[in-house]
C-alpha cells in the first residue's frame, strides 16, 4: 500500500519554484491558500498522510491505528524517534496540544470546522473548555482520539495540514509569529524568508522517512508573474512555475513539443460550477434553473480557457470516488432551456445577476455565460468584484448566481463529502454560510449524515450512497457544473521523479519530498 | 524654523488622523466581511462569532477606531487577519522596495523630464524643441503598463539587457523605474521647458552671461536653480499620483513592494493591512510635501519658512 | 510682436477656432478626437459586430483569439469578440470618463481651490486642510474602496474616477488664485468698486484657463488610465462595456502571443490623449491675447 | 558755452578704446529682416563718459547688447557694421572669444537692480564668479577680491554683504554691487544701460557720485544710456541722442543742452521737468481754500509679521504712523518721500484696499464701518491710476470694456451708452476711440497710462490718486501725460493725490505738498513753502539729489553716505518715536528736530 521509492533517484540539488503572490503564513493551522498547502506538508507532518502522487491514505506520523467498532474511537499509535526541526522528540502530548490548538477559537483557524466530529468540539469552540475531551493521551505514544458521532472522513482530516504536529515550545516562543518561524516534523525546515522576495526550504537531516527527501532544499520565489516565470523557466532560471503556464502562454508552450514534453497534465480535486440560488425569484422554479442549466454551453467555455478543463456534468470531479460514471447531466440545448422557461412562464426571459471574482479568466468565463443565457432570453448584468465581496454577496445570499471560479472548491481531502457540507448541504445555507445556492433539502442531508456514518471511507455502498446524494442534487439543480479543471505543471528539464509527483492531487504544485533533480 | 516644523508636524498629524478615519470607515462600510475570510468555509457559526468577539469586530465602529488608534500611537499597527503577522514588520519588509522603486521613479522622471526641458527650452523655437515637446506629450498619454509590458518585452525578453522582473540588483531597478517615471517625466519635461524659457528672459541671466560666465555655468549655476523652483512643488503633490502607479508598475515587474501587498490585502479585507498601507503612503506623501517644502528655501533664500 | 498687430487697421478679430485650425498639430489633435467621437457615436453603424457578440468565428479551435486583418480588421479577442467593435464601443466609455469624469473633477478642484484662494479666512483654510487631507490619500487605494462600496457602473466609476481626482487641480489652481488675488489689476478692480464675484468671474478665472486648460488636458490621459487601472483591479466598468482600459487590462498577459490585443486600445489611448494635449497646447495658446499673431 | 568747460578729452584726441562704426542691428521676424537699430557710428576715447540718450524703444540697449555680445539669438543679429575694441571687431568674434572679453575688457550694468542679480547666489559668489571666469584664481583669492570691491563702492558691513543675497539688499546696494562686479576686472570700457533709474533720488545721487569717483580712478570708459536729461547733463562728456535706430545728433554735453540742432532733441529738452519751473509757470497762484474732499487725521496703518510656534505677529511694519493731512477739493496735493516710506500705503488706505486705524473720510465720509454698498459708492468719489499701467489692466479683456467697466460695476446705462462713453474718454484721454477693441498689451507705456486714466475718470470721481503714474514713461510721454493730468483738473475740477518720488515733477504740477519719511509726514505746505524754503533735513536732501539738467550748474560737494535706510519695522509693542509737527505759519509745517 506504501510508496515504492524511485529507483533511478539521487539524492541533492536545489530547485526554484515561483508564485505570484506572497507566501501568507506557514502555520499550519493557519494556511488554507493552495499555494501555501503543500509548503506546510512538507514542513510538517499530521498523524495520518497520502501516498504520493495519489488520493490514498497512509500512515504518518501514526505508525498504526485502529478504529473500533462503532467507528467512534480512533487509537493511533506514533511512531517513535520522531524528531521536530528544533531536536526534540514528538510525543502524545503534542498530538493534544495540536489538537487542542487548531480548534481553540484563539487561533482562529480556518479550518478548526473538520474537526467538529471528536467530542468536546462544540465546548472548545463556544469557550466553555480549553481542551478537546476527546483526545486523551494514553501512552507517550499513544493517542486516543474520540468522536461524538462517526465520521467516515476522520482519517483524511486526519491528513490535513490542519492537523499537523506542532511543538509547543516553538509555537509558545513566537505566539503569531509561528507562521513565519515554522517548527514541524517535515521533510525540509525553513532556513530562510525574505519576505515578499524569497523562502529557502532546507532538507531535514533527521526526517523520519528513510532515504527522502532527495532535494538539499527547494527555493521558492514570490511575487513573480506567471508570464515572467515561464519565460525564466524557458531560460533556465526556474524549475517550477508554481502558477502553472499562464494562459497566455499555453499554446505556445503546448506547440513546442521540446516544451510540451515537460508538461505534465493530470486531473485535479476541482469543480467550476455556477450557484443558482434557490431563494430568489424566478431561480427558485426548477424549471428554471434546469433551463439555465441546459443553457450554458460548456465546451466553449472550456476553449475559452483553451481547453485545459473537462466539462463537468456534476458537483463532483471524474478523480473523486462515488463519481457517478454514465451521468451525462443537462445537455447543451438552448431550445430546450427556452422550452423550460416557457413552462415556467418566463418565455420572454428574465433579468438577474452574475456575481464573479474579478481576476483572469473569471470575468471572461462570466461573460461566456452571460452570453450563454442572453441566447435564452435571460440578461445577466455581471458584477465582477474582490473575492471578499463575492463571498459575502454569496454567503448573505444576495447573489442569484455567482460563478464559484477565483473561490472554488478544491478538496481539502479525497472525499466525496468534502463536496457537499459547506456548499451543498443545509449547514452551509444559513447566513454567512457559504452554501451560494442557499440550498438545502432535509431528504438529501439526512442521506448524507447517513454516508458519513459508516467507518469506512471507501466502502462501495457509502460511495453509492454519495453518488445518489449528488444526482438527487443534480435533480434540483442548485448548481450549473461547468468544468473540472486539469492540472498542467511545467517543469525544467532536469527535474526528475514520476510524472504523478507533478500533479500530486494533494500536494499543488508538485510533492517536493519525492522529486528530484537529474545533473 | 523649528517652530514651522513643529507645526508641519502638528498639521501633518491631524492629516494623517483624517485619513485614517476616513479609510477605517470607509472599510467599515465595504460590503465584505473579514470574518468570513479568516474563519473559512467550513467555519461554524460559532466560530465566526468566536473570531468577530477576538477581534473586535462585534463592537460600534467608534469604538473599533478608537482602539486601533490607541495601538497605532504605542506604534503597533495591529495583526493581520488572515497572516496573523505584525502589519509594521510586513510593511517594514516591503518599504524598502518600494522606497526604492519610487527614489528610481522619481530620479528617472526629473533626469529625463528635467534635461530634456532644459535641451527643448536652449533650442527653443527649432525644430529639436517641437519634437521634444510632441515626445513628451506622448510620454505624458502613455499607460504605464503598456509601457512597463512593452519595456520588459523588447529590453528583458528580446535583448536580455536586464533581468525579466525580479529585485535585488541595480539591473533589476532599470526599468520598472523607467516604466514608472516616464510620465512624469513627459510632464516635467514640459514644466522644466517652459520655466527654463522664463528664467532664460531674465537680467540675472544677461548679467552672468555679461560676466563672461561660460554657457554651461550660467545654464546650469544661474539657470538651473531658478527655473527648478516651482517644479520642487510639484514633486510634493506628484508622489500622491506615484502611488497609483506602483500597484501597477510592482505588479508588472514582480517588484515586493507594498502594492502587491495591499492589492493582496484588498482582495481579502485584511483591514489592518489595509489601515497600515494606507497610513505609509499617506505619511510618505505628507512627508514628500513636508520635504518640498522644506528643501525650497535652500534653494530659494527669499522664501522663509514661517 | 505687438508691433506689427498695432500698425494694421484692426481686422475683424479671427475666431478662436479658425486660429486653432491653422496650427498644424492642433489641426491633428482635432481630428483625431472628431475620429473618435465619430467612432463613439456611430458605433452602432459603423462596427461590423456587436462589442459583445462572441463568435464563433472569433477563437481558434484552441480558443486563441484572430489576429487583425481578413474578417477582422483588429482581430479578436479572447472571447472571440471583433477588437474593432469594441474598441468603437470602448471610445464611448472612454470619452465618458475621460470627458465627464475629468471635466467634474475640474470643476471641483477649481471650485474649491479658487474659494479657498480667494475667500481665505476660515472657509479657505478648512478647505485647503481638507484638499491636503485627500491628497495625502493614495487615490487608487480611495478609488478602490469608493467603487467597492456603491457597485461599480459606468456613472459611479466616472464619479469615483472625478471625486479622486480633483485635489491636484485644486491645489494648483489655489496657488495660482492666491497669486493673482495679490496682482495689481485686482487691486484696481476692488478700487472701481467690483464685487468679489465680479473679481472672481470676470477677473480671475479667464487668467485661471490656461492652468485649467493644461490640467485638464493631463486630466484626460490620467482620468481613462485610472479607469483602466480600477478595470485592472476588478472595480471599473463591469464587463461586457468595452472600455479601452478594460480591454488592455483584460489580454495584458497575452500581450505576446495576442500584442493587438494591447498595443491597439494603448495606442487609441494614447492617441486621445496626445490629441487633447495638442488640442488644448493650441488652444492655451490661442486663448491669451498677447499671443496674438504668433500663427 | 565753451569747449573748456569739457573736462575730459574731447572724441579724436586719443585713440578711441571703442569705436562703432556702421551698425545695424536687424530682427527676423516673418521671413523678413527688420531693423531696430541702423547705421549707427560712434567713436569712444579712454576715459570718457558717452551719454546715449532717447526715448524707450529707440534702440539705446540694443546697441549696448550688440557690443557685449548679447543680442538674444536667433532673432535679433548684427547685420552689418563693426564694433571695434581696441582693434578687435567684436562682432565678427567667435562667442569663445568674445566671452573672455565680457566682463573683463568690456563690462555691463543693468536698469533693474532688483532683477539684475541672481536671487539664489549670494553676493559673494556672483561676484568672485566674474573674478574666477576670468582669472586663474583660487576662490579664497577670489572671495578676497570680491570684498575689496565691495569695500570700493562704498558699501555698508562690505564682510557681512558677501553672506547675504540679492533680496536682503536694498536697491541702491544691489547697484553697488552690480559696479562692484563690472568694475572688478577693471574693464576698458563700462557700459552703464540706465542704471539709476529705477533708483530714489537720493540713491541715485549716492551712485552717480560713485560711478564718477571709480571712473575717474580707473580711467574706465563709460557708455552711459539714460533718458534723465538731469543725469546726462551732469555725467556726460559727449552725447548721443537716438531715436527709432538711428542717432539724430550727436556731440559734447554743453553744446547739445546749449544749442540743440535736431527738433528731436529740442523736443526731448523741452519735455525735461526742470525743478523751479512749476514756481516760474504759475508762481503767485492761490491755494484752494474749498472744503477737503478727502482727510487722514491720525491715520495708522500696520503690517503684521508673524512667526514663532503659534504663528503670533511678533513684529509690525509701521508703514504709515499718524498721517494727518487733507485734500481739498480742485487741488494737487502731492506725496514725496524715498520708496517704502509709505505713500502706496497712504493711497490704498484712502480706496480701502487696506485696513486702516485713527480716521479716514472722502467726501465727507469715514471710511472705517461702511458697509459693502457704502464702499462701492464711495468709488465714484475717489479712483486710483497705479504706476504700472500693464500690471493694472487685465490682461485678457479688451480696453474698451476695461474703459466702460466701471460704469457696468456701478450699473450705469446699457452696452451701447457704455461703449459710447468708453470711446468719449478714450478721445478724452487722446486714444483712438477705434482702438477700444484692441488688448492692453497693443499699447504702449504711455497709451497704457491713458487708458488707465480714462478707466479712472469714467465715474467722474472728485479725487484721483495717482501713485506714481507718471515714474515709469518716458520724459515726453510724462510730460504729455502731466499736461492731460492738468486740463482735466482744470475741466473737471478734480483733485489728486500725487504720489512720486521725482521731486522736479512734483514741483512743477503740485499745490501743495507733504514729504514722507519712514511712515510720518516730517514736512508739509504749499509748493512754494516746501521747494522754496526747505525746512526739514531730509527735505532739503531730497531736493539737492535731484540731477540738474543743465551740464552749466556746479553741484556743491556734498557728504557721502553710505549707511542703512532705518527700517519701518518693529517689534509688537515698540514702534517709532512721533514726529511732532510745528506751524511755521500759512500752513507750513514742520517736524521739530
Ligand atoms: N528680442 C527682440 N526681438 C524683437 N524686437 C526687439 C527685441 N528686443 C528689443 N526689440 C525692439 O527693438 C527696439 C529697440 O529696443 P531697445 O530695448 O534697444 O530700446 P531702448 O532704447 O533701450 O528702450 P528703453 O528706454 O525702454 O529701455 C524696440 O522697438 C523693441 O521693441
Ligand atoms: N501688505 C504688506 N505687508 C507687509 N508690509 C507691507 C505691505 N505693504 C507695504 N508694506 C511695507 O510698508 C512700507 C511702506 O510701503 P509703501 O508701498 O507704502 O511704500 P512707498 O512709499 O509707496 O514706496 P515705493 O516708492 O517703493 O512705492 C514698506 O516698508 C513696505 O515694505
Ligand atoms: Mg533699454
Ligand atoms: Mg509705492
Amino acid at each position: 500500500q506504501d510508496y515504492t521509492p524511485d529507483p533511478n533517484a539521487t539524492p541533492g540539488g536545489m530547485i526554484t519554484v515561483t508564485y505570484k503572490d506572497d507566501v501568507a503564513t506557514l502555520d499550519p493551522a493557519i494556511g488554507y491558500d493552495w499555494q501555501n498547502w503543500s509548503m506546510i506538508k512538507s514542513l510538517f507532518d499530521g498523524l495520518m498522510d497520502y501516498v504520493p502522487g495519489t488520493t490514498e491514505l497512509r500512515p504518518g506520523l501514526a505508525e498504526s491505528y485502529e478504529i473500533s467498532d462503532d467507528g467512534k474511537t480512533f487509537t493511533f499509535t506514533l511512531r517513535p524517534g520522531v524528531k521536530f526541526h528544533n531536536g526534540r522528540e514528538m510525543t502524545a502530548e503534542d498530538v493534544k496540544y495540536s489538537l487542542d490548538r487548531v480548534t481553540t477559537p484563539a487561533t482562529q483557524s480556518p479550518g478548526a470546522g473538520f474537526f467538529a466530529s471528536i467530542a468536546g468540539f462544540d465546548a472548545i469552540s463556544d469557550g466553555s473548555a480549553d481542551t478537546l475531551s476527546g483526545v486523551e493521551v494514553v501512552e507517550p505514544a499513544t493517542v486516543r482520539i474520540t468522536l461524538s458521532r462517526p465520521d467516515a472522513t476522520f482519517l483524511h482530516v486526519m491528513a490535513l495540514n490542519f492537523a499537523s504536529i506542532v511543538p509547543k515550545e516553538a509555537v509558545d516562543e513566537y505566539g503569531s509569529d509561528f507562521g513565519k518561524h515554522p517548527v514541524g516534523t517535515g521533510a525540509f525546515k525553513l532556513d530562510e524568508w525574505t519576505i515578499g522576495q524569497r523562502l529557502v526550504f532546507a532538507k531535514n537531516e533527521d526526517f523520519w522517512r528513510e532515504g527522502v527527501p532527495y532535494l538539499d532544499g527547494v527555493t521558492f520565489e514570490v511575487g513573480q508573474e506567471p508570464i515572467v516565470a515561464l519565460l525564466r523557466l524557458q531560460q533556465g532560471e526556474v524549475d517550477v512555475p508554481g502558477d502553472g503556464i499562464p494562459p497566455a502562454k499555453f499554446q505556445e508552450v503546448m506547440g513546442d513539443p521540446a516544451q510540451a514534453a515537460r508538461v505534465v497534465e493530470g486531473g485535479q480535486l476541482h469543480t467550476g460550477y455556477i450557484t443558482l440560488n434557490v431563494g430568489i425569484a424566478p431561480l427558485d422554479k426548477l424549471e428554471v434553473r434546469e433551463a439555465i442549466n441546459m443553457a450554458i454551453n460548456k465546451e466553449r467555455i472550456t476553449q475559452i480557457i483553451n481547453g485545459r478543463a473537462v466539462p463537468a456534468t456534476q458537483p463532483l470531479p471524474p478523480s473523486m470516488p462515488g463519481y457517478t460514471e454514465g451521468y451525462d447531466g443537462y445537455a447543451y440545448d438552448p431550445e430546450g432551456a427556452k422550452a423550460k422557461l416557457a413552462e415556467a412562464g418566463l418565455a420572454d426571459g428574465f433579468t438577474t445577476e452574475l456575481y464573479v471574482m474579478n481576476t483572469d479568466p473569471n470575468p471572461r468565463i462570466a461573460q461566456a455565460i452571460q452570453q450563454d443565457l442572453k441566447a435564452i432570453g435571460v440578461t445577466a448584468e455581471i458584477r465582477s468584484l474582490a473575492q471578499a465581496n463575492v463571498i459575502e454577496a454569496g454567503g448573505a445570499g444576495q447573489a442569484p448566481m455567482i460563478w464559484s471560479g477565483g473561490m472554488a472548491w478544491i478538496a481539502d481531502f479525497p472525499d466525496p463529502s468534502n463536496f457537499y457540507g459547506p456548499i451543498l448541504g443545509c449547514a452551509g445555507a444559513g447566513e454567512g454560510g457559504w452554501n451560494w445556492s442557499k440550498f438545502c433539502d432535509e431528504g438529501i442531508d439526512a442521506m448524507a449524515t447517513e454516508a458519513d456514518s459508516m467507518t469506512d471511507p471507501s466502502a462501495p455502498e457509502r460511495l453509492k450512497m454519495w453518488s445518489d446524494v449528488y444526482m438527487k442534487v443534480m435533480e434540483e439543480a442548485p448548481w450549473v457544473p461547468v468544468f473540472n479543471e486539469q492540472r498542467y505543471t511545467m517543469k525544467s528539464a532536469r527535474m526528475g521523479g514520476d510524472d504523478s509527483l507533478y500533479v500530486d492531487p494533494v500536494s499543488i504544485p508538485i510533492n517536493y519530498d519525492y522529486v528530484y533533480v537529474t545533473e | 524654523m523649528a517652530a514651522y516644523l513643529f507645526r508641519r508636524l502638528v498639521q501633518s498629524a491631524l492629516i494623517l488622523l483624517g485619513v485614517s478615519f476616513i479609510t477605517f470607515v470607509l472599510l467599515y462600510v465595504l460590503p465584505a466581511d473579514p470574518v468570513r475570510q479568516i474563519a473559512g468555509r467550513s467555519a461554524t457559526q460559532q466560530t465566526v462569532e468566536n473570531i468577530r468577539h477576538q477581534l473586535g469586530l462585534d463592537q460600534p465602529m467608534l469604538v473599533q477606531y478608537a482602539r486601533y488608534l490607541s495601538g497605532l500611537v504605542q506604534g503597533d499597527m495591529g495583526r493581520s487577519y488572515l497572516q496573523k503577522t505584525e502589519v509594521a514588520s510586513l510593511i517594514a519588509a516591503r518599504l524598502p522596495a518600494s522606497l526604492l522603486l519610487m527614489a528610481g521613479g522619481i530620479a528617472c522622471e526629473l533626469v529625463i523630464g528635467l534635461s530634456l526641458g532644459v535641451i527643448a527650452a536652449l533650442w527653443r523655437g527649432r525644430a529639436l524643441d517641437q519634437g521634444l515637446m510632441v515626445t513628451s506629450f506622448v510620454a505624458v498619454s502613455a499607460p504605464q503598463f503598456v509601457v512597463g509590458l512593452l519595456l520588459l518585452y523588447v529590453f528583458a525578453v528580446q535583448l536580455g539587457w536586464f533581468p525579466i522582473g525580479g529585485y535585488g540588483t541595480f539591473a533589476h531597478l532599470v526599468l520598472p523605474s523607467i516604466a514608472l517615471g516616464i510620465m512624469g517625466s513627459g510632464w516635467y519635461s514640459r514644466m522644466m521647458r517652459s520655466a527654463m524659457v522664463e528664467v532664460l528672459r531674465q537680467d540675472y541671466i544677461r548679467t552672468a552671461r555679461a560676466k563672461g560666465l561660460t554657457r554651461a555655468r550660467v545654464i546650469l549655476r544661474h539657470a538651473l536653480p531658478n527655473a527648478i523652483l516651482p517644479i520642487i512643488a510639484m514633486i510634493g503633490i506628484d508622489i500622491g499620483i506615484f502611488m497609483g502607479g506602483m500597484v501597477v508598475v510592482e505588479s508588472v515587474f514582480g517588484w515586493p513592494g507594498i502594492g502587491q501587498l495591499a492589492w493582496q490585502a484588498i482582495q481579502r479585507v485584511d483591514i489592518p493591512i489595509i489601515m497600515g498601507v494606507t497610513l505609509v503612503s499617506a505619511t510618505a506623501i505628507v512627508l514628500g510635501n513636508l520635504l518640498a517644502d522644506i528643501v525650497t528655501p535652500f534653494i530659494d533664500p527669499r522664501i522663509k519658512l514661517r | 510682436m505687438a508691433d506689427a498687430t498695432a500698425q494694421a487697421g484692426r481686422p475683424v478679430p479671427e475666431g478662436v477656432l479658425a486660429r486653432l485650425l491653422r496650427r498644424k498639430l492642433a489641426l491633428f489633435g482635432f481630428a483625431v478626437i472628431l475620429l473618435v467621437v465619430g467612432g463613439a457615436v456611430l458605433a452602432p453603424w459603423i462596427a461590423p459586430y456587436a462589442p459583445d457578440e462572441q463568435l464563433f468565428e472569433g477563437l481558434t479551435i484552441e480558443g486563441a483569439p484572430m489576429a487583425p486583418g481578413g474578417q477582422f480588421l483588429m482581430g479578436t479577442d479572447l472571447l472571440g469578440r471583433d477588437l474593432f467593435s469594441r474598441i468603437l464601443y470602448g471610445a464611448r466609455t472612454s470619452l465618458i470618463i475621460g470627458v465627464v469624469a475629468n471635466g467634474v473633477a475640474l470643476v471641483i478642484g477649481t471650485l474649491v481651490g479658487v474659494t479657498a484662494g480667494f475667500v481665505r479666512g476660515w472657509t479657505g483654510a478648512v478647505l485647503m486642510r481638507f484638499t491636503d487631507l485627500m491628497m495625502a490619500f493614495p487615490a487608487l487605494l480611495l478609488a478602490i474602496c469608493l467603487a467597492a462600496i456603491f457597485q461599480p457602473s459606468l456613472w459611479i466609476v466616472a464619479m469615483v474616477i472625478a471625486l479622486v481626482n480633483w485635489v491636484q487641480t485644486a491645489r494648483v489652481i489655489y496657488t495660482e488664485t492666491t497669486s493673482l488675488a495679490e496682482r495689481e489689476f485686482i487691486a484696481a478692480e476692488r478700487t472701481l468698486g467690483a464685487g468679489p464675484v465680479r473679481i472672481l468671474f470676470r477677473h480671475i478665472l479667464p487668467h485661471l484657463v490656461p492652468t485649467l486648460i493644461v490640467w485638464g488636458t493631463l486630466g484626460i490621459s490620467v482620468t481613462v488610465l485610472l479607469e483602466a487601472t480600477l478595470s485592472y483591479l476588478g472595480v471599473g466598468v463591469q464587463p461586457p462595456t468595452p472600455s479601452w482600459g478594460n480591454i488592455i487590462f483584460e489580454n495584458q498577459t497575452y500581450f505576446q502571443a495576442a500584442p493587438w490585443l494591447v498595443f491597439i486600445p494603448g495606442a487609441a489611448i494614447l492617441m486621445l490623449a496626445l490629441a487633447f494635449n495638442l488640442v488644448g497646447d493650441a488652444l492655451r495658446d490661442v486663448l491669451d491675447p498677447t499671443q496674438r499673431g504668433q500663427g | 558755452m565753451t569747449l573748456a568747460a569739457i573736462p575730459a578729452a574731447p572724441a579724436g584726441v586719443a585713440d578711441p578704446v571703442l569705436s562703432v562704426q556702421g551698425l545695424t542691428v536687424s530682427v527676423r521676424a516673418g521671413g523678413q529682416d527688420q531693423p531696430l537699430v541702423e547705421g549707427l557710428s560712434f567713436d569712444l576715447a579712454p576715459g570718457e563718459t558717452l551719454a546715449i540718450a532717447g526715448e524707450s524703444g529707440s534702440g539705446k540697449s540694443i546697441t549696448s547688447l550688440a557690443v557685449m555680445g548679447l543680442l538674444p539669438p536667433p532673432a535679433v543679429r548684427a547685420t552689418a557694421g563693426r564694433v571695434m575694441l581696441q582693434g578687435t571687431d567684436l562682432l565678427a568674434l567667435p562667442e569663445r572669444a568674445m566671452r573672455s572679453l565680457r566682463g573683463s575688457r568690456v563690462a555691463m550694468i543693468f536698469q533693474e537692480p532688483m532683477t539684475s542679480l541672481n536671487p539664489v547666489m549670494t553676493i559673494g559668489t556672483q561676484l568672485s564668479e566674474a573674478l574666477r571666469a576670468h582669472e586663474p584664481i583660487s576662490r579664497r583669492a577670489a572671495r578676497a577680491r570680491a570684498l575689496e570691491a565691495l569695500q570700493k563702492v562704498r558699501i555698508s558691513q562690505p564682510e557681512k554683504r558677501l553672506d547675504q543675497y540679492p533680496h536682503e539688499l536694498s536697491g541702491g546696494m544691489r547697484q553697488r554691487v552690480m559696479i562692484a562686479m563690472a568694475l572688478a576686472l577693471k574693464p576698458a570700457v563700462l557700459i552703464a544701460d540706465e542704471p539709476t533709474t529705477a533708483l530714489d533720488v537720493t540713491v541715485q545721487r549716492e551712485v552717480l557720485d560713485l560711478l564718477r569717483d571709480l571712473q575717474t580712478e580707473t580711467g574706465t570708459a563709460v557708455i552711459l544710456i539714460t533718458h534723465d536729461m538731469g543725469v546726462v547733463a551732469e555725467m556726460a562728456d559727449r552725447v548721443i541722442v537716438m531715436r527709432a535706430g538711428r542717432m539724430v545728433e550727436q556731440g559734447p554735453v554743453a553744446r547739445i543742452f546749449a544749442d540743440p540742432q535736431a527738433a528731436y532733441t529740442r523736443d526731448l529738452l523741452a519735455a525735461v521737468p526742470r525743478l523751479g519751473a512749476g514756481a516760474a509757470r504759475d508762481g503767485g497762484r492761490i491755494v484752494s481754500l474749498a472744503p477737503p474732499v478727502a482727510r487722514l487725521v491720525d491715520t495708522v496703518v500696520r503690517f503684521d509679521i508673524r512667526g514663532g510656534l503659534l504663528g503670533r505677529p511678533t513684529h509690525r511694519v509701521h508703514a504709515v504712523e499718524g498721517v494727518s493731512l487733507d485734500i481739498r477739493a480742485g487741488e494737487t496735493f502731492a506725496l514725496v518721500g524715498e520708496s517704502g516710506c509709505g505713500k502706496s500705503t497712504i493711497a490704498r488706505a484712502l480706496v480701502g484696499l487696506v485696513p486702516h486705524e485713527g480716521h479716514v473720510e472722502v467726501a465727507g465720509q469715514a471710511l472705517n464701518g461702511l458697509t459693502a454698498a457704502g464702499k462701492k459708492a464711495l468709488c465714484r468719489e475717489v479712483q486710483m491710476v497705479f504706476q504700472d499701467p500693464m500690471a493694472a489692466l487685465d490682461p485678457r479683456m479688451r480696453v474698451g470694456e476695461l474703459v466702460a467697466e466701471p460704469l457696468l460695476i456701478h450699473g450705469e446705462g446699457d452696452a451701447a451708452s457704455r461703449r459710447a462713453r468708453a470711446a468719449e474718454l478714450f478721445e478724452r484721454v487722446g486714444l483712438l476711440p477705434e482702438h477700444l477693441d484692441r488688448y492692453p498689451h497693443e499699447f504702449s507705456g504711455g497709451q497704457r497710462q491713458r487708458i488707465c486714466i480714462a478707466r479712472a475718470l469714467a465715474l467722474k470721481p472728485r479725487l484721483i490718486i495717482c501713485d506714481e503714474s507718471v515714474s515709469a514713461l518716458d520724459v515726453s510721454v510724462q510730460a504729455r501725460v502731466l499736461d492731460l493730468l492738468g486740463e482735466l483738473k482744470r475741466e473737471m475740477g478734480v483733485s489728486y493725490l500725487f504720489i512720486s518720488h521725482d521731486m522736479a515733477v512734483v514741483e512743477n504740477i503740485a499745490d501743495r505738498v507733504a514729504v514722507m519719511f519712514l511712515g510720518q509726514i516730517v514736512e508739509a505746505g504749499t509748493r512754494a513753502q516746501v521747494f522754496g524754503d526747505p525746512r526739514h533735513p531730509y527735505t532739503r536732501r531730497l531736493l539737492e539729489a535731484v540731477p540738474i539738467p543743465d551740464p552749466t550748474v556746479e553741484r556743491p560737494a556734498r557728504p557721502r553716505l553710505a549707511g542703512d535706510p532705518p527700517s519701518p519695522v518693529h517689534p509688537v509693542g515698540q514702534g517709532p518715536d512721533r514726529v511732532v509737527l510745528r506751524d511755521l505759519g500759512k500752513g507750513h509745517l514742520v517736524a521739530e528736530a
